[in-house]
């Protein structure tokens, strides 16, 4: 078994050698690895591989394909490529080129949308602003684009990643 | 005898005033808004009110809502903790005329030290230095060049009207003087309707160094000595630490008489802090007067030995100090590092969430003042300070090194925190040097901005992990627990790497 | 220069010695059975190796495979820890052996101070005070008898061949002598086919106080002042308190020196414990040494303000001791309380198991020094000792506040603990006056065991909870989430309650 | 809605008056209580009644209907006795006025276990020997009783509560 995992902008082929219960042995890209890999609390893993101890954590995004994946210091978008993400990808390719759709990162509450159904925006225009802990950030359009949805009012309380406005 | 203390505020400074309440035997009320139902506070305290909805300017602020719980409740005092309403002369005065004792100096105290211009005359009279300066606006342009002389360049000036850095002019050259008054002058008409100026000494490579004050309502004051808070973004502390590796002896013994001398000024009473602004060639200057418990507070519990909460609640029960000024004395160093949810990734932006998991650092030499855990919910509408990390040990490389450890153990999941951040200024030259001041995270951003690499190996660890929990999460829809081997696993794995290696 | 310590040992101890590791920028190795791959200590070392099965005289005893380990891994240095093989001079013996230090004492001081009557005899010669008794077993009738007579009663009649409690007698009475004698001989003979007693001085009221002592490989030697660890069960300590309530200034002083002299008679060095046994006059007695860290270290720590597992492993090293006797002082108060996994409604029965929920105490002047996390099962095979919970205040009074409100904050469920019965102590007359000696926990076991009543509101509320929970669990069956309640249903109670109320 | 509970030996009974989301009006016995009912981690709850704070935690033991239940330095076992528990009850009234199962309330290892099937065994008399935590514990039968299942043998890992051996 073999697929493709993508860890921020490097895409990995990865390749199930062996699987023993928690002892693994796989093969990324030209090297082998054997380890051993223990999930110890929720989203929690102790890997001992070549009798180094590393601790790695792990939080599922949108669905079980897309992690948040925590080493030491440094913090991972990974994603597991298998053949429906595959299939999708190639049927979107060309929608996916632009950001047309405009959300926050963060949870907060919407404190300002300075445009309307219909409005043109230019390129750098602030389209919708967001509070969260007594911090406010503005969202831009990248590109000139006309406002096609709103789907948020001012005042609402939104979660991260949510759709707030789409435009095209 | 205060026997029951409502504590007008959230989060870790709640929870660090209660436990102090906790072992003084007095009962501790809190107060919470909708969004803080579930919040550490609620469940630490002895008894709970809510007052109102999540946005603090209609629970946290609101005097009637907080009044009315602690009349309810039958509470003695109120601590109001940091922020909300601990620097408010009109709610301590509401305190005064419902006959609850505010945990905290005098409106009066408060209304004085809490205008700058008031407090600077005041400090003046007191003998405590003070940036030289113009004491009143100028409209003169040659009464400007002179006092520019006087004071010396480099400069400052300041529309006296002004604000948000408008009509502000830094002169560093004699040849600039002119042209530089005339053009503060010209912007603040525009921008103010007002063309008087301040001028104010620059001081060119600020420390910020405050001392940390007691005092009795029976004229009793006390320092306990500086904190070091030059480590700031935005003008906002990230790291504090005691004693200041710029101090001298003698200096501090200045600067804390100063500082009592400040406090007596003020009449005050309670705990406070007097800021100083101090000069690479340690002169000093007063900045303002906190009138109330500072954030960092517990770096100085821990070098002098002595709980501050608990001298806030014996004051505000009109007892004298106990301690006194010849027997305190600093023991070892404390640093602390302020926790955020922020993304340092990502222009730290605050970083709201639930809380996945969290491993909180502990063993020798850690405190840990925090109010998080697993399962909760960081609200959007409050302060993203999520816990104190402090640290002591007996010298200052030491404590750096114990630092270092405790962030390292340090792990929450779920949100993004400042933790890397942090633990990258354990590492700056500068830092561990003792040579910094408050343009320490400007002057060092490229080397705190890179982060340390993972390395090939560990990048595939981390993926090969993702692939691992992907592949029990599909094998487990098909009949087994949730990613956690069952302990016939578990043997067989034992079995098997005995064989293998022993 | 040590770069890489393999830890022979597990749990809290584990841990605590790879924090000083950590900090001293020297890489740690974590050994583990079969029962320990989830244990903390595998997680928070750099490098982990297998050692064996789940039973310690298989994985944790187990020398060939620890020196496998430290071999593959490179380990310059091991640390035994507390227990398992700390006090085996045989592995002390076969690490200098392979060439790796042993971060502890010499073999040689392991074994001549691991032998009782070889300890006793070399503590005479150093003129460190021990129990007065017979230096050699008597068969002799009128011998004992005169013997008795010049120790002076009660004393303790015991078989020289003999443990367990056979064979031996407390005689108080003079008009007692003769027939305790007889009859402990008896005994003896019945037992162990030797009649030869030894005659020992009965301490009635004993305390048992023991000195830290540190030393290095260049004869320098130092105390770092007493522990009271008389708070006993079953001869387990339970609770430790420095400065311990009985000393005084010159009293500390006398036992420092004979610590110190205890510790040359040795040829000792690292970090070591000498034990006495104190009497209610002062009169103190040698009882034996721990030739290693003790449990209970962290309270020295506290307040000395040293790192013990560090002055280890630089004296280790060849380091000389920086510590000067002159310079070292007691600051403050410091208590242990150990947290055990037994039941102290049943018998203190050990009580293994899965930790469903854990929320530790935190905040001012609290270490805590634990091992276990949510999720964890405690394994059936080693020590109950979950963690100690170490409490630092500037007077005793003060300490047993902080106590009581860290055992209070101090939440573990999944399995039984004995923070109960520690926080009971906590409110017990005798050890709150700090008048107490071994028999305190016998003494007063009426209270003890007595639970504060949680009353009839409580309870009911108690039943209430569990009937929500009930209802919550068979709603949810029938559509939502598991009991915590969704964004919804949580605005509609904020708004219902402040219509309600304000 | 009205059902027995049973909270160590007081049985106590409890009627739903009203609920709304975590607020709560019950009745005990002839009090009345409006509280506020909130699970903050799982198996803990913050409930405030009265303005009083209270953190009560729960495990769910066997199945829903049993618990155990900590209030701050109390332990209780709690019992929701339903309609389908009192069919129960009713039934093995008799069956179960004696100790028939011998089992350890915690998990260990079977040390010894000194008896065979078959024997006759009499009041006071030990059966197995279980470790755990290098302390042991020895269990007896209470009445003169005959050996009849052994469930385990000696060596064995158990878990707290299961059945060890059967006597009747």
């Amino acid at each position: 078994m073999s697929l493709e995992i993508k860890i921020d902008d490097r895409t990995a082929r990865l390749k199930l050698i062996e699987k023993n219960g928690n002892m693994l042995k796989v093969e990324v890209d030209d090297r082998i690895y054997e380890l051993d890999c223990v999930m110890v609390e929720p989203g929690v893993y102790s890997v001992i591989y070549n009798n180094i101890s590393y601790n790695i954590e792990l939080i599922e995004k949108k669905d079980h394909r897309h992690y948040n994946v925590n080493t030491l210091y440094n913090s991972y978008d990974i994603e597991i490529i298998d053949a429906e993400t595959k299939y999708r990808k190639n049927r979107s390719k060309d929608e996916l080129d632009d950001i047309r759709k405009i959300a926050s990162p963060m949870p907060g509450k919407v404190v300002k949308i300075p445009v309307s159904i219909g409005d043109k925006v230019k390129a750098g225009d602030t389209v919708i602003i967001v509070s969260a802990m007594k911090m406010e950030s503005e969202y831009k359009v990248q590109k000139d684009r006309t406002v096609k949805e709103i789907l948020v009012k001012e005042g609402d309380t939104i979660d991260g990643d949510q759709t707030l406005i789409v435009v095209e | 005898m205060i026997k029951k203390v409502l504590i007008a505020n959230r989060g870790e400074i709640a929870i660090r005033v209660m436990r102090s309440c906790r072992e003084m035997d007095i009962a501790s009320v809190a107060v919470y808004s909708e969004a803080d139902r579930n919040s550490m506070h609620v469940r630490y305290a002895d008894e709970a009110f809510f007052i109102g909805p999540s946005p603090s300017s209609e629970s946290y602020l609101n005097v009637e809502n907080i009044i009315g719980a602690a009349k309810q409740a039958g509470a003695d005092a109120i601590h109001p903790g940091y922020g909300f309403l601990s620097e408010n002369a009109k709610f301590a005065e509401r305190c005064e005329k419902e006959g609850i004792i505010f945990i905290g100096p005098s409106p009066f105290s408060i209304s004085s030290m809490g205008d700058k211009i008031t407090a600077r005359k005041r400090m003046i009279k007191a003998g405590v230095p003070v940036v030289p300066g113009t004491a009143e606006p100028i409209t003169d342009e040659t009464l400007a060049i002179s006092k520019i002389e006087e004071i010396g360049l480099p400069v400052m000036i300041k529309a006296s009207a002004g604000g948000g850095g408008k009509g502000m002019r830094l002169v560093k050259k004699k040849a600039d003087i002119l042209s530089s008054i005339r053009s503060a002058r010209s912007e603040a008409i525009t921008a103010f309707g007002d063309d008087a100026v301040y001028i104010e000494k620059y001081i060119e490579s600020p420390h910020h160094i405050e001392f940390q004050i007691l005092a009795d309502k029976h004229g009793n004051a006390i320092h306990l000595f500086e904190r070091e808070c030059s480590v700031q973004r935005r003008h906002q502390k990230v790291i504090e630490e005691t004693p200041s590796p710029l101090m001298t002896p003698e200096l501090r013994m200045e600067m804390g008489s100063h500082a009592v001398a400040a406090a007596k000024a003020a009449k005050y009473y309670g705990a406070g802090t007097i800021e100083f602004i101090v000069d690479d060639n340690l002169n000093y200057y007063f900045l303002e007067m906190n009138t109330r418990l500072q954030v960092e507070h517990p770096i100085t519990e821990r070098v002098v030995g002595v709980d501050l909460v608990k001298e806030q609640i014996r004051i505000a029960e009109g007892k004298k100090l106990e301690l006194k000024q010849e027997e305190l004395e600093q023991f070892g160093h404390a640093i602390e590092c302020r926790i955020y949810a922020e993304d340092p990734d990502k222009n730290f932006m605050p970083s709201p969430g639930v809380i996945k998991h969290i491993t909180e650092p502990l063993g020798l030499g850690v405190r840990h003042d925090g109010y998080v855990y697993e399962g909760y919910e960081i609200p959007i509408y409050y302060d993203p300070l999520i816990s104190k990390l402090i640290v002591w040990a007996k010298t200052r490389p030491e404590a750096i090194d114990r630092m270092k450890r405790a962030l390292w153990a340090y792990k929450i999941t779920g949100i993004k925190t400042s933790i890397p951040f942090l633990a990258r200024i354990m590492e700056t030259n500068d830092f561990i040097n003792g040579n910094y001041n408050t343009h320490f995270i400007e002057d060092n951003a490229d080397f705190l901005m890179k982060r340390q690499a993972c390395g090939k190996r560990c990048e595939d660890i981390a993926l090969i992990t993702a692939y691992f929990h992907y592949k029990e999460r599909l094998d487990n829809s098909s009949g087994k627990k949730n990613g956690v081997l069952d302990k016939s696993d578990w043997k067989d794995f034992g079995r098997k790497l005995a064989v293998k290696r022993l």
